[in-house]
């Protein structure tokens, strides 16, 4: 029992053999969901952050209005909406594409999951692809933006405004990375019920962010 | 690197762990208690660091216009000294309780997250050296231990100094928020069969509450240290005043977190001293449900009354008002704690061994720092007061005659558990003494000193302000401190090798963790106790004190779960593998990422004294090194 | 405790396609109105626009959290840990607000 | 178990605060904040007591019954066992209670002061702004066109009404005897009035820096003066003044007796070069104003010790304001006025830029460099050679020929000034009356 072989699955504190726990549930269960409610005060800072000096640079470029320097140059307002209301549309679907995969992970093998409903790879890669492709529409948006001239220490508005949004983009990378080593894990050597728990955590962070996201498209984009 | 080298003389006396012994189990081992062991070693450490800071400090103020040390250097000590005792003393103090306690209060093998508890450790003992370290070169930040912008940013400190500070907080967070994570979960998902929340040992629900204090608060200053490491790394603007930046932003998220820090700092203490008065006073804690739901209120009062900082920045009436009230709300919970350990002694049959000294000396001390605290909470008042030493002197005897009164009764009471001996108590005694009588003569007479006029911070004065007896008072009562601590240090290392034995129990305690041997064998329990009521060794040695208690069983299926047995004194010694209890492996796996993360935070500092090729070397070749030892830890067993 | 222990277990039934389906469809008709309400001027200039945004994104944000994350149907300890933390949260970026003039009182 | 030493807890304890509270009432505290010297200070006083009060019966009663406690309840041999008592709801409501309604008997005032003193202050207020440098006050009287720093004159009787703003890092002004304190901060003013009351006599203050900021935030004081209303009238006519020698000054009628274009003029009233003359083209009216010295205080007067560096006091005293001059307002000489501005002389710098301490009236400064020297002759001579030396930090570079240069790290050698020069630097500033 003390040697329990090795299996390779990912975020794994504890161990296959089922310790007794107070409420039945998993440690790592309770681990995320306390982190989760951590991250809320991470990103209520930085939002606040971002909220506060709103309309508070001392020159543009600026998120909803356009700008004319001192020395005559002009800037448009510099949010693509187009583009972020795609991006927003890809993360909030991938967040559908999560639970696909969980859904597939937690009933291998159960009646009505034998197609494509059941392919945890497939759901699994599908969310990180439009994880990957968020990130995709993030780092046009940043190098636009650059191009039109705001870059982090521009203004406070460019300052906030990255730091905010790239802290999130983080957030997101490091949720598709999860996501590939889940994908690993499943090619390798197939995911099943006793493993959902590791998909499940893994799906709150993932959603976590998606939410995160809402709120900042809101706050950010769609409020002038 | 005195930790390294002090900790393996801690090893218990009669070690219950064979073939753990020598530097590299300490380096390796992921066991709670001697984490918990490694945490007291490094913070006692940093506390004579602290000490002896505040030993300069006050030997600077001892007389107007002395000049022991230059401004320069008094401003990198007051500094460090605040950010020492805050997160290099106090919070490791009661991270060793959290470590070493919860586990067998609550009836645990161990932790939920062994390994991710030696990672914690790891980084807070790396992080430390990497935060004082500087003061040797003479480049310690001097910013203040809350680092003011703008003055913390790249126009006004444009050296290391507050890049060490910037980066060694960032590093202490995330051993902080490691640890918080895995105590909640400990707490809420390894409590023994029966051990109900409202059963938990009064230490174990005000670190409970603690643990959640630390996971909303850090990630607030986490965000502010971000923007000030932008701003002094990438030239961004958070708190640059020419791009129009608001140092008052900085302000705000600091005490958002900064004020429920200092409960972070002091609810540890009140549930050691929760501990010690029922035990010597042979009475249950009176009012215990109170108890925990004040712990709770507080936390949660807590995160509304930041703005107190802050009452001279010009918020306007509104704000002031608003503040000042919630402020002072605190001071309810607060007080109905003291009050219930006086009612809890009050009857009793009262012993006063040195932890109980301790504890009455918080229960008097701290309530005088708490009324100071009060009348801070008055901003008309708090004008005249604020930035002066009268605040020095309330958060120093919440502080000193708070938390580590608090602390100090914690480890009376527990070295026993820890060591199997017991400490002296003759010199117990002349350290609580001279303690009590310095801490007064100390902190006292900043009352004084501040309300007539003095401003901290200020490494000199003028003659004839009206402070030179006060200053010099307080600096005589420091000394006494510093033979207190002396003293302190001989008892402590003295009593390892030749206290007297204690036993399972030497003091009467009822909790669950007095029911195994001293020091406990790794596995802690060799059977998992069953907790019928709130009082399980009362239940066992003395029941008529508990006749009284409500006393329930667990539900069947989760004893058996458990293999949960009866509760019963263990006191044979036998190896986990001859019991047959599954242990964590001993890995090397979290000191090698905590290493790869002060390789990364280093790089930084290169990366401002311009060596790109070289900081680069070192981000990246930390960030590898940290994502390959994380992989290894991950893919690896822990049992 | 240990009463929820057996609910706690496996017992949590898990909202199903249909359900993912139709969230997935809100989630998408809320962005749209919202996305075509910023560009209609008379709205974005009217009293109504701002609280109407907070609105439609916090039904996203909670229909995601409730049925995504499963927190309906989860262990409640679960809603405790998250709830508690987004109320201090939520106040605290309110509080910023206010204190930085961003809104005012009256 | 060793004896138990408790019986000394309260008796040490009660001792000690009696002493001490004997000894802060007995002493001469010049920066007590329990004066009632403004109306802000009535508020923060009354409140004070009203929670001095409140205060000490909460404590009186919390250390009280808890050193009853355990005196009373010492474990006795054979003592019976203790009664088992879990707690008391209406015990534990109680101590709930009654604190809650002391905190409304603090409350309610605390709250109606904070409206009260943050009110618009009344018409017919000294304007003064107060500006915040790294590590000296800068003030101003828009109302009469005075920039001056480190001394203020506060009339008697009259609102001061104080906006306060920084140039650099966050300070926060602060005169314990008149009451209240608000933070300097940066993209920000801040606002502070309080009026002196009308029985107070003309004298001195001190007044400090309490926001920590750098270096020699320690040595960030000011003096304040409160004046009568015909003193400051006095005062602020001659303050408006262009300085003395300057070309501005230069036309006014020559009122001296002798006719002659200069006089040897008495320095009266320099401390520490009694006797030294100098001359100075003679002041156009109005008569100079100062606060006299001989009405300062011990405790307004610094004592702050001076560094080992000798200075020649022959030379000193033969110091020509003259030739001084000419150092100081010509730049390529020396470039003083690259950073301070001296009304009535080429002028470089609008107010908002100069880096230094306007030095108009120079003369008429009791105290340099925030506070932390006396203006006399050879403490001045040092801080012209060697500034942060004297004053840790300080931005005023050092100008002495082979002294240390702490900020570049080197021996000043090109560019700075012998003694000599230092001198007659010296006997100029003195002569700025
Ligand atoms: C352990 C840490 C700790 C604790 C517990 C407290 C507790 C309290 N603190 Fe303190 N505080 C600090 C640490 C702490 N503080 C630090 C470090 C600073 C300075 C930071 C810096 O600037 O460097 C500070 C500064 C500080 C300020 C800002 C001062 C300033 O800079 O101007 C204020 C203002 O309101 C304040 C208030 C309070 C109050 C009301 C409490 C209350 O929680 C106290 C409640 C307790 C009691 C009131 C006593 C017991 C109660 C009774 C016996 C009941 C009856 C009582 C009444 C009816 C009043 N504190
Ligand atoms: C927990 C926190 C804590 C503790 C315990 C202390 C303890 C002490 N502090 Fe500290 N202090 C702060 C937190 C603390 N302080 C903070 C936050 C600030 C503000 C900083 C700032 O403004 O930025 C401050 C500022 C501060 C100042 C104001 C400086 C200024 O404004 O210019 C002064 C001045 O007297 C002072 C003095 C002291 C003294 C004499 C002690 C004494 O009580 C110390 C006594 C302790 C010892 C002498 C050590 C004894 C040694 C041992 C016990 C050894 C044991 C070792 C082994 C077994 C290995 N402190
Ligand atoms: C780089 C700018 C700079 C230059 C050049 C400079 N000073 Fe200064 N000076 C300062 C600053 C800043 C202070 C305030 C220092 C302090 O109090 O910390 C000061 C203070 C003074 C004071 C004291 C004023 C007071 O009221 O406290 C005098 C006198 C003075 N300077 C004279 C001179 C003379 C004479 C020269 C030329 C030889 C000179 N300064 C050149 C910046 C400068
Ligand atoms: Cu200016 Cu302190
Ligand atoms: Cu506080």
């Amino acid at each position: 029992m003390a040697s329990a072989p090795a299996t390779a699955s990912g975020a794994h504190e504890a161990h296959e053999h089922t310790h007794y726990t107070t409420t039945g549930l998993d440690n790592r269960k309770i681990a995320i969901w306390a982190f989760i409610g951590s991250e809320c005060m991470l990103f209520a800072s930085l939002i606040s952050t971002y909220l506060v000096y709103k309309g508070r640079s001392l020159v543009g470029p600026l998120p909803h209005e356009a700008w004319t320097s001192p020395a005559g140059q002009v800037f448009k307002p510099i949010l693509n909406m187009p583009v972020t209301t795609a991006s927003t549309f890809v993360l909030l679907m991938s967040s559908l594409t999560m639970v696909l995969a969980l859904a597939a992970v937690e009933n291998k093998g159960k009646p009505g999951y034998e197609g494509l409903l059941g392919s945890s790879k497939t759901w699994l890669l599908a969310t990180a692809l439009l994880g990957a492709a968020f990130l995709g529409f993030q780092a046009y948006e940043f190098t636009s933006f650059v191009h039109e001239g705001l870059t982090i220490r521009t203004n406070l508005f460019g300052t906030s405004f990255f730091t905010l949004t790239g802290f999130h983009g983080t957030h997101v990378a490091v949720g598709v990375l999860w996501l590939m080593s889940l994908l690993f894990i499943d090619l390798k050597r197939g995911l099943g019920p006793k493993d959902a728990i590791i998909v499940d955590i893994s799906a709150l962070y993932w959603h976590f962010v998606d939410v995160v996201w809402i709120a900042i498209f809101t706050l950010v984009y769609l409020i002038k | 690197m005195a930790t390294t080298t002090a900790a393996p003389a801690s090893a218990p006396v009669h070690d219950a762990s064979p073939g753990q012994t020598g530097l590299w189990s300490w380096v390796t081992t992921v066991d709670h208690k001697r984490i918990g062991v490694l945490y007291l070693y490094t913070a006692l450490f940093y506390l004579l660091v602290g000490g002896l800071e505040a030993a300069l400090i006050r030997t600077q103020l001892a007389r107007p216009n002395l000049s022991v040390v230059s401004a320069e250097t008094y401003n990198q000590l007051f500094t460090m000294h605040g950010t020492t005792m805050v997160f290099l003393v106090v919070m490791p103090l009661s991270a060793a309780f959290f470590n070493y306690l919860i586990p067998l209060q609550i009836g645990a093998r161990d932790v939920a997250f062994p390994r991710l508890n030696a990672f914690s450790y790891w980084v807070y003992a790396l992080g430390g050296l990497f935060i004082t370290l500087p003061i040797f070169f003479g480049v310690a930040p001097n910013g203040g231990w809350f680092g003011y912008a703008p003055l913390s940013g790249p126009t006004y400190s444009g050296g290391f100094n507050m890049d060490f500070w910037v980066l060694g907080l960032q590093i202490l967070g995330i051993s902080s928020l490691a640890a918080a994570f895995n105590f909640i979960t400990t707490i809420i998902n390894l409590r023994a069969p029966g051990m109900t929340l409202m059963r938990m040992p009064m230490f174990t629900w005000m670190s409970f509450v603690v643990q959640f204090l630390v996971i909303l608060a850090f990630p607030v200053i986490t965000a502010a240290l971000f923007f000030l490491q932008f701003d002094r790394f990438f030239g961004t603007n958070f708190y640059q005043v020419q791009a129009g930046g608001d140092p008052l932003l900085w302000q705000h998220l600091f005490w958002v977190f900064g004020h429920p820090e200092v409960y972070i700092l002091i609810l540890p203490a009140f549930g050691l001293v929760s501990e010690v008065l029922p035990t010597h006073s042979r009475k249950p804690l009176f009012g215990y449900n109170v108890m925990a739901y004040s712990g709770i209120m507080i936390g949660f009062l807590g995160f509304g009354v930041w703005a107190h900082h802050m009452f001279a920045v010009g918020m306007g009436p509104v704000a002031d008002s608003i503040f000042s009230m919630a402020t002072m709300l605190i001071g309810l919970p607060t007080g109905v704690k003291i009050f219930n350990w006086i009612a809890t002694m009050y009857g009793g049959s009262l012993r006063f061994p040195t932890s109980m000294k301790f504890a009455i000396g918080l229960i008097a001390m701290f309530t005088i720092g708490g009324i100071s605290g009060v009348m801070h909470s008055s901003p008309p008042s708090n004008m005249q007061q604020t930035d002066t030493y009268f605040v020095v002197a309330h958060f120093h005897y919440v502080l000193y005659g708070g938390a580590m009164m608090g602390i100090f009764s914690g480890i009376y009471h527990y070295f026993p558990k820890i060591t199997g001996r017991l400490m002296n108590e003759t010199l117990g005694s002349w350290q609580f003494w001279l303690n009590f009588i310095g801490l007064n003569l100390t902190f006292f007479p900043m009352h004084f000193s501040g309300m007539l006029g003095m401003p901290r911070r200020i490494y000199t004065y003028d003659a004839g302000q009206g402070w030179d007896l006060f200053n010099l008072m307080s600096t005589a009562g420091t000394y006494m401190l510093v033979v207190a601590g002396l003293i302190f240090a001989f008892n402590f290392f003295r009593s390892r090798k030749v206290g007297a034995l204690a036993g399972n129990d030497p003091w009467g305690a009822p909790t669950l963790e007095w029911s195994i041997p001293s020091p406990p064998p790794d596995y802690n329990f060799a059977q998992i106790p069953e907790v019928t009521s709130r009082y399980p060794m009362w239940d066992l040695k003395s029941p008529e004190r508990t006749a009284g208690l409500e006393h329930s069983h667990a539900d069947a299926a989760a004893i058996t779960e458990a293999h949960a047995v009866p509760i019963h004194e263990e006191t044979e010694r036998r190896t986990a593998a001859e019991l047959g209890i599954p242990m964590p492996f001993n890995t090397i796996k979290p000191f090698m990422v905590a290493l790869g993360i002060i390789v990364m935070f280093s790089g930084m500092i290169v990366l401002h004294a311009g060596k790109f090729p070289l900081a680069m070397a070192m981000m990246i070749g930390g960030g590898a090194f940290l994502v390959g030892s994380l992989y290894a830890w991950l893919t690896s067993p822990l049992e | 405790m240990s009463s929820d222990r057996a609910h706690a277990d496996h017992a949590h039934e898990h909202p199903t396609w249909k359900q993912y389906k139709w969230v997935a469809l809100w989630l998408t008709l809320i962005t749209i109105v919202e996305v075509w309400a910023y560009y209609i001027p008379s709205l974005v200039a009217s009293k109504g626009f701002v609280p109407a945004l907070l609105a439609m994104s916090a039904i996203k944000f909670s229909i995601v959290v409730l049925f995504y994350m499963h927190l309906k149907y989860d262990h409640k300890l679960f809603k405790a840990l998250f709830v508690g933390p987004l109320f201090i949260a939520a106040c605290t970026l309110v509080a910023f607000l206010f204190l930085f003039g961003n809104v005012r009182i009256g | 178990m060793p004896k138990l030493h408790l019986r000394r807890f309260p008796t040490v304890a009660v001792l000690a605060l009696v002493l001490l509270a004997l000894s802060a009432c007995g002493g001469d505290y010049p920066n007590s904040t329990f004066s009632h010297h403004t109306e802000l200070n009535d508020g923060a006083v009354f409140l004070w007591d009203r929670m001095m009060l409140l205060g000490t019966i909460v404590f009186v009663v919390v250390e009280v019954v808890l050193v009853y406690t355990i005196f009373k309840f010492r474990r006795r041999e054979g003592g019976p066992a203790p009664r088992q008592i879990q707690g008391n709801a209406a015990l534990e409501i109680t101590w709930t209670v009654i604190p809650a309604l002391i905190l409304v008997f603090l409350a309610v005032p605390t709250v109606r002061t904070i409206f009260e003193s943050q009110r618009k202050a009344p018409d017919g207020a000294v304007q003064i702004e107060v500006i915040g440098h790294q590590w000296w006050w800068e003030f101003r009287y828009p109302q009469y066109g005075i920039v001056t720093a480190n001394e203020l004159y506060l009339p008697i009787g009259r609102t001061a009404n104080f906006s306060l703003r920084t140039r650099d890092v966050l300070h926060s002004f602060w005169i314990p005897q008149m009451g209240g304190k608000r933070d300097l901060i940066a993209n920000k003013t801040n606002y502070l009035w309080f009026t002196p009351k009308a029985d107070l006599t003309s004298s001195a203050w001190n007044g400090a820096c309490v926001e920590y900021c750098g270096s020699s935030h320690a040595n960030m004081r000011f003096r304040a003066f409160t004046v009568t209303p015909a003193e400051f009238d006095k005062w602020v006519a001659h303050q408006k003044t262009a300085a003395a020698g300057s070309p501005a000054a230069m036309p006014a009628p020559d009122t001296s007796t002798k006719g002659a274009a200069k006089v040897p003029v008495k320095m009266a009233g320099m401390p520490g070069m009694p006797g030294m003359t100098a001359t100075a083209t003679p002041a156009p009216a109005p008569e100079a104003w100062v606060f006299p010295l001989e009405k300062m205080k011990a405790f307004t007067l610094p004592s702050t010790p001076l560094p080992a560096t000798r200075f020649d006091d022959a030379l000193l005293a033969a110091g020509d304001p003259k030739a001084g001059r000419e150092i100081v307002t010509n730049v390529a000489k020396a470039p003083c006025l690259t950073c301070h501005n001296i009304k009535g002389e080429t002028q470089y710098l609008n107010d908002d830029q100069a880096k230094g301490p306007n030095l108009t009236h120079f003369g008429t400064r009791h105290t340099f460099a925030a506070g932390l020297f006396r203006t006399d002759a050879r403490t001045l001579a040092l801080w012209i050679k060697n500034a942060p030396l004297m004053k840790p930090g300080s931005i005023m570079p050092t100008f002495g020929t082979g002294e240390y240069n702490a900020l570049m790290k080197q021996k000043v050698t090109a560019g700075g000034l012998d003694d000599k020069q230092i001198a007659d630097v010296v006997a100029y500033l003195l002569s700025l009356k």
